[in-house]
């Protein structure tokens, strides 16, 4: 398989409002650094790591939101120019348009490609039955539940047809039943479309249940502590894979790498807070 | 402002409640009930020398009095130069505020530059310039358009403006991810998502502008429920006075009740749009 | 829209169309001279009704309308005040029927001017007529500048004058023509003076142009001034109930939702002299105030910058009697 | 209406923004030289005969009045009476409104009741009422501050009863749990869980307040500001009734800016309570 | 150990509003159906069961915020009679009174207790040490990160010294690594407490690392389906007890159980939404 992604040494640096002092001074803030390390063509990489380590900051870079510091970032060996239909971006928070139903926020993305109307409609139901939502066509985002808008959210990154899935938390603030079912889902479609899928978490279980590679991060400034190779393999979605001794014994082996950094994120955050 | 409303109406139980079927005929009729009294202490307080009857004439005399000029048809007169004074103003306010309020918005450079001079001129009230419209657009429709106008502007262009500079930033990142450009930002999400905190500075307006447009009218005027008012009061017609107040009170009602339905109409898709 | 008619000769009108403010439940001169068919081919284009004579006049001043009407003081200050104005004839006033009374309660204590210290009068527009009438009455009476300042000036809608003498808010009530009469007519008030009895019968306030409009349609305002003269004429001459009679039909017939009981109360044109002509001291005695009290620069205003009686066809007949 | 500022300010990033440091002086300055460039506009127009001099005079004339009118203690006496009245009416409405609304709200029933009747007199013009106030309470003192009184009552009076009807249901179970009775509950949660959206109320009614006494100023007044308006306005004062103007716009900032402060001082655990 | 609360077939059935018929029918809607159980003294009960199938009903009840339709609920043996100081309850989204800082949402409590000041602020100190928040006594609630927020929740409830702690999905909004934190934290101050605890939760790996017995709930309306003894007793709270094989099991017989009933109660969710 091939490189459908390069990280080339990326560094991230924000000039920030130093709000401490009184003089409106200001503070260079390096959020990820030295960043190298590459995805395949129909991969699913689940990328783990203490809460502000750069885990979205790296995302943005890849959804090309900002730009990169230092270093480079490729898709199929090219440079990243800025955001494009070629990725499609599945945010933490639900980040549907409000005023469109469903299905409105499903067209939103092929809108912007120009698709005819008749066509589009096509398109949106299809991928609305994907997410098993037929029938919730015309609901407004706040008449669905958490769960369901994550997954209209999730349709309407599907629907464009990017190559690559960048998918920052996107079932953190759902309830674990839901989330479960949702993971299931999501394994589904990535089997049945075969995208290459970043996926971004702060859940140890989640990473390990989905990713095929799992890469651990360090805490700040973020970069790439480990890659591990999941050693799950057998994807049968209705068996209680978490319950397995596999699954134990690589959700511990994660469990320990990141306790280190998280101890050392915590500690630091705590210095800064009581500050 | 970008108001959203989080919170949860509170109906604290009353002791012993009436089963709910009837609720709401019973509603309709306890208020019917309070009007009523209402209604009959005007009748009777003056009748019984509490007021004195010359300015504060019982109901009935009113009301005959609004009767004689409907039939007239004089109150429909007044009634029609009024309300379209008053939507044309209102209408021109919305036409110059809600465009300038999107540009202003969207540049912080302009935002910055006429801040201060937007605050001044928001709190200048509007009466105040009365005799300066007068003595520089005359006493005709102009000047009495134009203070209408002037009321109604700040609030609706102050709210623009809010609701510009606090569109979500996270719906403003998906929108880019999905390749949007300025343009299409501009009128796909910055424009619909500004509506219901623009719509808030629209109903403010409204009742502004009666309350200015009934002071001007006072004021060289020769029709309009303003002038009625005065004229009648000048003339010792004082039923007709208060037959005057009464429209006045109801086609503030009206307007209110317009826009409160056109604003459901357009934020139907937020959780709840409070009237 | 104003009509022009080329050239300047006698009889070709400059303008046809006069804009003007009317008063509520009253009639002008002008517009009886409409009626009495006097002002033809002029035209009436009435745009309003006129809320004091200050605003009538800076209507006309800015060319709202192209005449207005208020009293003399006014006239004077809003010429000093560098609008261009003219007056051309005078067209209210006060005679021994029709007057403005300062009224008291009856057991009030004012008796004379000096009582008026510290008072405060009720009247119905400010900088006018009723406020330089009491002035003048005061410094008549030797009140000086500062004990004139402390009588207050309360601006109080016709309708609430009487009320708000019966309740005591205003100490003193400015009343004339109906008001009055209502009011004697339930009685308990007592005049204390009024304009008549101080300056005799006298025109107190005149019809303006500016005096562009006047350079520009020489013609059209001399119509103006003659069909008004005369329809003055006709009112001081005419019996009162058939003055009456015809303000009635006029009201009726222009047809602006107002009452004709205002009317029923008219006594007297209350103009001096005839046709409106204007004297000096009419404008000589408000000039002369204006001045002593620092309103006015000495020598600012000449009375020739104020007012012209050439277009009022009783001049040489008046003239001739002086 | 009980609004949550959720909103997150967007501030687009100026091309060639400059060093942040010396943002606030620039800002300052920027905004200075709009002020200037306007006010010689003030000055320039008239003398060139773009607008009438006698009835538009140039600033410095205009400025020179209101230093003749200052220095004469004129201006202080016609500002003084006017903020009393302003003020008394506006605080004989707090007093009222906030009480009446705090029990309307708690008790359903009354505000079932009362409900249209609020709406009804809402939407009544104030200045409709001032022949009214006049005929029934005089010309003097009184009738002023009950005009000032009826156009600040019914912001604060809705406001206040939407506070206590959408105070978080939440809270109130919460503090139920901690066994509060009736009495402590009103106390403890639902008045300070309503003091935002009452002051939203009150800041609305602080220029209410103005609008409507400087109409009433201007009929039946010895002084005030609108007085000083009107009666300069018919002695052909100009340049003095533009002085008049000028202080009712100060007087409209200060009042503003005063409510603003407060509100920040007492709503500062809010996230964001904006001005 | 004796019975510290006690369950005697606990009905609980709302009447609610139809909100499907026009005619504002009324609906009767069983919400828990004859649980019966009993929790001894000092034990730490978890309780999981699908969505709405009336966990947080059952905890009001408990808390005396509602009354039961038919059956009995016994604390030491009485009948409980309404709200009180001897149950402390967390709820879902943390209940903090948002006027109030840290220190005096802790003090609330024992306020209501009527404790003195002084006495008030060493408690409040006692346990805002004792959730690790040393130091963010004067924070307002909207300064605190999410975990935070909980843990004042927490130690509100525990300051006013209840003998047993309800908790209603208290760490449900929270990212994983905070929640295996206060999990952690829970446990410690149990242990050193010595309360009795009964926890609701929706994540199965939660009730398991928690609970001394697990109760698991049918789908709606809600009964008791199983009570479990768990089988991990050693509380090594520094060691990745998740990762242990015995935990995996407990787990899994969780899963099985649930399973069911999760099916069962989405089926109905999606015939009822679809509807
Ligand atoms: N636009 C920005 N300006 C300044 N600092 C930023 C900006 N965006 C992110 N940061 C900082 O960079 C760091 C990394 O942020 P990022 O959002 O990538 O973390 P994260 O790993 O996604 O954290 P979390 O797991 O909590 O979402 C944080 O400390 C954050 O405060
Ligand atoms: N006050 C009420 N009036 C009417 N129905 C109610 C009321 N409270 C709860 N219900 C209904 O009772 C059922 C049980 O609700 P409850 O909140 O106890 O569920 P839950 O198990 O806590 O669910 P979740 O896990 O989603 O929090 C739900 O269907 C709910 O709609
Ligand atoms: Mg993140
Ligand atoms: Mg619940």
């Amino acid at each position: 398989m091939t490189d459908k992604i390069q990280f080339n040494h990326v560094s991230k640096v924000f000039t920030i409002r130093d709000s401490n002092e009184r003089k409106n001074g200001i503070k260079e803030f390096t959020a990820i650094n030295n960043v190298h390390f590459s995805v395949k063509v129909g991969e699913f990489l689940t990328l783990v790591g203490p809460s502000g380590c750069g885990k979205s900051t790296l995302l943005d870079l890849l959804g090309g939101l900002t730009k990169p510091t230092s270093g480079q970032i490729l898709i199929d060996g090219k440079p990243i120019k800025g955001p494009g239909l070629d990725r499609g971006i599945v945010f933490q928070q639900y980040a549907l348009f409000p005023w469109k139903t469903a299905m409105g926020n499903i067209e939103f993305g092929l809108e912007a490609k120009e698709i005819p109307k008749k066509e589009r409609t096509e398109i949106a139901r299809h991928f609305l039955a994907l997410v098993g939502l037929s029938g919730f066509e015309n609901r407004y985002p706040h008449e669905l539940s958490g769960g369901m808008k994550q997954r209209i959210a999730i349709a309407r990154s599907l629907a464009y047809e990017p190559d690559v899935l960048l998918m920052d938390e996107p079932f953190a603030a759902l309830d674990a039943q839901t989330r479960e079912t949702l993971q299931t889902e999501l394994l589904r479609i990535w089997e049945k479309t075969k995208k290459t899928i970043i996926f971004i978490t702060h859940g140890i279980d989640e990473a390990v249940y989905l990713g095929e590679r799992i890469a651990v991060m360090t805490s700040r400034p973020g970069t790439i502590k480990q890659m591990i190779q999941n050693p799950i393999h057998s994807r049968n979605l209705d068996e209680d894979i978490r319950s397995t001794p596999g699954f134990a014994q690589a959700r511990h082996q994660i469990w320990d790498l990141l306790r280190e950094e998280v101890h050392q994120s915590q500690a630091f955050e705590r210095k800064n807070e009581t500050a | 402002m970008a108001n959203v409303n989080k919170s949860v109406t509170v109906t604290i139980p009353a002791p012993g409640r009436i089963p709910f079927s009837f609720h709401w005929l019973q509603k309709l009729l306890k208020q019917t009930v309070v009007m009523m009294v209402l209604l009959f202490l005007w009748e009777v307080a003056p009748r019984m020398g509490l007021v004195d009857q010359t300015f504060f004439p019982p109901f009935s005399i009113v009301a005959e009095g609004w009767w004689g000029l409907a039939v007239s048809g004089d109150l429909y007169d007044h009634f029609l130069a009024s309300i379209l004074r008053s939507l044309s103003g209102f209408g021109l306010a919305i036409l110059i505020g809600i465009p300038l309020g999107l540009v202003i918005g969207w540049y912080p450079l302009a935002n910055e530059l006429l801040n201060p001079v937007l605050e001044l001129f928001r709190n200048t009230a509007a009466l105040a310039l009365l005799p300066v419209f007068i003595l520089l657009l005359g006493i005709g429709e102009t000047s009495k358009i134009a203070i209408v106008i002037f009321a109604c502007l700040f609030p609706i262009l102050l709210n623009t403006i809010n609701a510009v500079r606090n569109v979500d930033l996270l719906l403003i990142r998906s929108a880019k991810s999905m390749g949007l450009g300025s343009t299409q930002l501009f009128y796909k999400v910055i424009l619909p998502a500004s509506i219901p905190t623009i719509f808030t500075g629209i109903r403010m307006s409204g009742s502004a502008s009666i309350l200015v447009l009934i002071a001007a009218e006072m004021v060289g005027a020769k029709e309009g429920l303003g002038y009625l008012i005065s004229y009648t009061q000048m003339n010792f017609q004082i039923p007709e006075m208060y037959a005057g107040i009464i429209t006045i009170a109801l086609l503030g009602l009206i307007l209110n009740f317009m826009l409160v339905s056109i604003e459901k109409k357009l934020s139907k898709w937020k959780e709840n749009a409070n009237g | 829209q104003k009509e022009k008619v080329a050239g300047t000769g006698d009889g070709e009108y400059e303008t046809l169309k006069m804009n003007y403010e009317g008063t509520v439940g009253q009639v002008i001169y002008p517009e009886l001279a409409e009626e009495l068919g006097y002002l033809e081919p002029l035209e009436l284009e009435w745009i309003g009704n006129t809320t004091s004579g200050p605003a009538s006049i800076q209507n006309a001043a800015t060319g709202q309308t192209d005449f207005g009407g208020a009293f003399n003081g006014a006239i004077i200050k809003l010429i000093a005040s560098g609008a261009p104005l003219k007056s051309v004839i005078g067209y209210y006033g006060s005679d021994e029927e029709t007057f403005n009374g300062y009224y008291v309660l009856e057991d009030s204590p004012i008796k004379d001017a000096r009582d008026f210290i510290g008072k405060k009068v009720g009247m119905n527009t400010m900088g006018a007529h009723h406020e330089s009438v009491l002035k003048e009455y005061l410094r008549q009476n030797g009140l000086t500048d500062e004990e004139i300042k402390q009588v207050t000036i309360v601006v109080v809608p016709p309708a609430n004058t009487e009320q708000s003498l019966r309740q005591n808010q205003i100490d003193v009530a400015v009343l004339g023509g109906m008001l009055r009469d209502r009011a004697l007519e339930k009685g308990g008030i007592r005049k204390v003076f009024s304009d008549y009895d101080l300056f005799g019968a006298f025109t107190a306030g005149s019809y303006v142009f500016t005096e562009q409009f006047i350079k520009e349609n020489p013609n059209t305002v001399k119509k103006f001034v003659e069909a008004t003269a005369k329809a003055i004429e006709w009112a001081r001459t005419t019996p009162k109930e058939e003055v009456i009679a015809r303000f009635e039909k006029i009201i009726e017939e222009r047809d602006r939702k107002e009452e004709t009981e205002t009317i029923q109360y008219f006594k007297s044109t209350g103009i001096a002299e005839k046709g409106g002509y204007i004297h000096e001291q009419e404008f000589q005695v408000w000039l002369d105030w204006l001045e002593k009290s620092g309103e006015l620069k000495k020598e600012e205003i000449s009375l020739d910058d104020l007012f012209m009686n050439e277009f009022n066809p009783y001049e040489v007949e008046l003239k001739k009697e002086e």
